[in-house]
């Protein structure tokens, strides 16, 4: 599959068909999950109707993590057997990782607004989220800075593979901090006691949003192999070679 | 290089300017570099400053540029207001932005140092024109000193202080530069460059640092 | 167009591609810094809070400043600046509007999400993004001149910062007080700014003028 | 002399002429600096002290990468050191050693004057100085990698700051947390410090290497 | 310029060498610079690349000095097992610290390139002793031009890559590089040139881009 993949011509032409597909399911399965999760489900017992805010929180969390690590072993083929189309994933994924992330930040401070009185806590997981932010923050910069696309991809990668190690690192750090210091008064995420009538809209929800990152990453390389194109013929005509 | 180019068509005469230099002495960290040079040139000549490596001419044309504060001596131009306003310096350094493209240059010069042939007719006479839109970090020397030339063919002035124009520039660049350094003779302005090569242009005056 | 403008969208265009969302993104993380340092007892985090987000914003404006004049310098740029037509203090001037556009607007709004996780309430918010807004405009007049009397020096980051302190700490305090309120100390802060503004072109040119030898 | 010693020399010197104090005095302003901001609640002071030094500790770090391989780049040094008789991930780490003893070492030994003046209890210094000299440690082997991977961009001092900062974190952590004992965070911070100093100048090197074409 | 300098002395011969660039294609930024160039040369010749601004001569010598990956062809040397240990190259840029003096340069390369003359006897012989305790932030062009010459001096190694090695140079600084490619080329060293003007020294090669 990912050796068919590796060739551009090739991908174009499955991505073509895939990404309707994909669309598809990613409508039919937002449908479900959306209307599971505001009325086929009973509200929290304590969070009241705002627990809903979870069907579109923790999926987002959730994919976030999964696509900085796809974002990074994009990058480690990309460094070992020089596949562009692994960067032109790469690149593709970070903004989708961004906005994920940032989906998690502001509808968890949303929820928390209800639930825990205040907009943000110090929340061992709130806090590595944030991280996880700013290092897809510090991947997309990066690359806006060099104008040189080869040097962009090959220091992207690089950049790419030093946050997965740290990544970890930060998580890690980030629980054994807050065991540290217990943040005061609040309700703790429920997240060990999800009811299971929650698991169905919350698990449809997450399959949206996996729908969803697969549609929106292939029209990403797609555009992105079309820039590519466009500015190699534009570099011949302009050199008038 | 056709020198039909944009630039000719506006090129009315400049007013009569004279340069004169007297009894200039540099010191440059305690040490002198040459006492009290004197000489004094117009509109229409070519002054070229010769002298071995550290003998002083990029100091002195910066003395010229009034960016040098001289030991003694007076430096003095008559016919135009503002000296400043009035030269243009070409120096070692060609004061490029690596990330801003080659036609960026050329308009931003313009437009800093007094508008004259647009930007686009600059670059076709310095013959970057093709690569207009390559960030300068990406040019060759010689690239980068052809662009550093525009800034002559962008804004007339009617004082050219040259420090090795020639320097990393192609047989064609250097008949461009002399083509560049005619004109300006032609047109009534005055060139002083710091060579160590010979330019086909012949000097009217010679001065050894 | 102007002199002045076209310095102006140049300076722009030159901080935009160094990274358009590096300054956010820096504060940000200098906000997370902080809690993680010394954990997230509300009464702390509330009085340490402010000062660290103005401490970072002080910085970020410093970060922004070290290469300012010294690239010019280094490149030959800095040469044509003073053959232009127009005063030195106005184009140093110019550079630092740019910058402030740049980074201390940006920086200023990322100032809002900062003030929440520190626990600011949301009426306070206003005034922390206001606040900012004008202290990274003292930041960078008094930088401008850090920056000018730096730029002969390599790697000069820290001593530029060394140099600045002194100027930062009035706006970091004031703006520090005046965090949440549209009160006395913004006022003072206001000052500051106006101050700065109005008087680190100047020097900023003098300095400049020496560089250029 | 080995290359190595040759570089690792030649690091020192350029640092120690950049301004061989401004580290340390950066480190201090800025340690005066946000308690001045906080207002001088003794209580708050001595909660906040600590993990505040840590912060300015790790601003302190970042301000001396930006040009740390831009310099070279620019001035074309760099290609020097690919021709030199030595591999590029030891003269990178060399570089970063200097930079620590430039810059670590003296920031560390800082410490000690500000932890006093923040209340904490003398016996409790020794951990504070040897637990700062580990955090640099820490933070200049990421800042290597963050420096390598924007030497070409220029102005690029907001972007390194916005990548280093993830990796500033766990150090951050542990270091504070460690202020003043000899403890299981110390053991971790040494541990963060290991892991960036190995890994560090492998990838700065790598990055470099793309850098030099 | 006496030829009677230190270096001499240890001039002892240079193990045979051989440069071969085989249908090289070298491509940047998506755009060809030349195609299928081949060549080869061995301890003793000077090829000099000439070509107009922007042809390629900097980007082939840095592919020769293993920093640009080639898009298609080969570069191969044969009588030195690692080519990076066994080549100088000598940029546009001289890779001079401002901050550091003229003799703190020569020590550095001496020890970092491999010990040859010391370096004293180098700066005497690039005519640089009288101002060995000057920063490089203040040299002139082509003092530091005469710095970064003393890199060939320093350190003996076989193969020569100069990029325009005599731009900034006054006539007896010139001569100094005749000098210094004659010598080394008697040593049995390989010298590779992109040049502009013509050296005294007669080239056995030229490839032109
Ligand atoms: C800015 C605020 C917040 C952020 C950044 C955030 C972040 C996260 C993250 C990263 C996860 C995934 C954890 C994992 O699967 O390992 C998560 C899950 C979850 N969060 Fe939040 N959260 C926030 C606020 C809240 C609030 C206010 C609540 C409700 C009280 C909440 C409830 C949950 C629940 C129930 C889960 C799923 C259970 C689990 O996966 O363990 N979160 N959140
Ligand atoms: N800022 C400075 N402080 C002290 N001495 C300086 C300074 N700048 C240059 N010098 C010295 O002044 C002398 C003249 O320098 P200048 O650049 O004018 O020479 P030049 O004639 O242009 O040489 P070249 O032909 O190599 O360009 C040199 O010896 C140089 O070391
Ligand atoms: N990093 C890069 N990316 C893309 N193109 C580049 C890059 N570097 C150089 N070029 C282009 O490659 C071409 C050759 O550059 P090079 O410096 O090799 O020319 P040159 O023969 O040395 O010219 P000169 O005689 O002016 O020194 C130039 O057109 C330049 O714009
Ligand atoms: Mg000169
Ligand atoms: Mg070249």
């Amino acid at each position: 599959m990912i050796s068919s993949f590796a060739n551009p011509q090739k991908f174009m032409a499955i991505s073509a068909w895939l990404m309707p597909a994909f669309a598809a399911l990613a409508v039919v399965l937002f449908a479900i999950g959306v209307s599971l999760g505001l009325w086929f489900s009973p509200a929290d017992y304590q969070q009241g109707e705002s627990v809903r805010i979870m069907y579109v929180h923790v999926p987002a969390a959730w994919w976030s993590m999964a696509i900085y690590a796809m974002l990074a072993l994009a990058s480690f083929v990309f460094l070992v057997w020089r596949h562009t189309l692994a960067d032109v994933a790469a690149r593709a994924a970070a903004p989708i990782g961004a906005a994920y992330a940032g989906l998690c930040l502001v509808t968890g401070s949303l929820w928390g607004r209800p639930t825990w009185g205040t907009w943000w806590e110090w929340d061992a997981r709130l806090t590595s989220m944030l991280v996880l932010f700013l290092t897809f923050l510090g991947y997309i910069a990066l690359r806006a800075a060099l104008d040189d696309e080869d040097k962009a991809s090959r220091l992207g990668a690089i950049l790419a593979l030093a946050g997965a190690i740290n990544l970890p690192v930060v998580h890690f750090s980030v629980e054994w901090w807050s065991t540290l210091h217990q943040p005061s008064s609040i309700i703790r995420e429920g997240g060990s006691s999800i009811h299971p009538s929650m698991m169905a809209p919350l698990f449809t929800m997450a399959g949206a949003y996996a729908a969803a990152f697969a549609v929106l990453l292939l029209a990403g390389m797609r555009a992105e192999i079309y820039r590519r194109r466009a500015t190699a013929a534009a570099r011949k005509r302009a050199r008038g070679t | 290089m056709g020198l039909n180019l944009g630039v000719d068509k506006e090129a009315e005469h400049f007013a009569p300017v004279r340069l004169s230099v007297e009894a200039v002495t540099l010191e440059r960290g305690g040490h002198v570099l040459f006492e009290r040079l004197s000489f004094s040139a117009a509109g229409g000549d070519f002054v070229e400053l010769r002298g071995p490596n550290g003998a002083g001419k990029t100091s002195l044309l910066r003395a010229i540029a009034g960016f040098l504060k001289l030991t003694t001596g007076a430096i003095t131009f008559e016919g135009v207001e503002d000296a400043q306003l009035a030269l243009h310096l070409l120096g070692h350094r060609d004061g490029l932005k690596a990330a801003l493209n080659v036609e960026a240059h050329a308009r931003y010069w313009a437009s800093l140092l007094g508008e004259g042939a647009d930007a686009g007719a600059a670059l076709d006479r310095v013959g970057l024109a093709r690569i207009a839109d390559l960030p300068a970090r990406i040019l060759s020397q010689g690239q980068s000193r052809r662009l550093a030339l525009t800034r002559l063919v962008t804004a007339p002035r009617p004082v050219w202080l040259l420090d090795e124009p020639a320097a990393g520039l192609d047989t064609q660049g250097k008949d461009l530069l002399d083509a560049l350094i005619a004109e300006h003779r032609a047109r009534g302005g005055l060139v002083i460059a710091g060579l160590h090569e010979r330019l086909t242009e012949e000097a009217t005056m010679t001065v050894t640092l | 167009m102007s002199p002045l403008s076209v310095i102006f969208g140049r300076e722009l265009a030159l901080a935009w591609k160094a990274g358009p969302a590096a300054p956010v993104g820096f504060f940000l993380g200098a906000a997370v810094l902080l809690p993680l340092a010394m954990g997230t007892d509300r009464a702390l985090l509330e009085a340490a809070g402010p000062p660290l987000v103005w401490v970072a914003a002080a910085l970020a404006a410093l970060m922004t400043l070290e290469r300012l004049f010294q690239a010019d310098l280094e490149d030959g740029s800095l040469d044509q600046l003073f053959l232009a037509d127009e005063s030195v203090e106005l184009i140093v001037a110019a550079k630092g509007a740019a910058l402030w556009v740049a980074v201390g607007l940006p920086l200023a709004l990322a100032g809002a999400p900062v003030a929440i996780a520190l626990q600011t309430p949301i009426e306070g918010i206003p005034a922390v993004v206001a606040g900012l807004a004008l202290g990274m405009a003292a930041f960078i007049g008094a930088g401008l001149v850090a920056a000018a009397v730096t730029a002969s020096v390599k790697r000069a980051g820290v001593l530029i910062a060394l140099i600045v302190l002194p100027f930062f700490a009035p706006p970091v305090v004031f703006g520090a007080a005046a965090t949440g309120h549209f009160g006395a100390p913004f006022l003072l802060l206001t000052g500051c700014a106006l101050g700065a503004v109005s008087v680190g072109p100047i020097l900023a040119a003098a300095a400049l003028r020496l560089q250029a030898e």
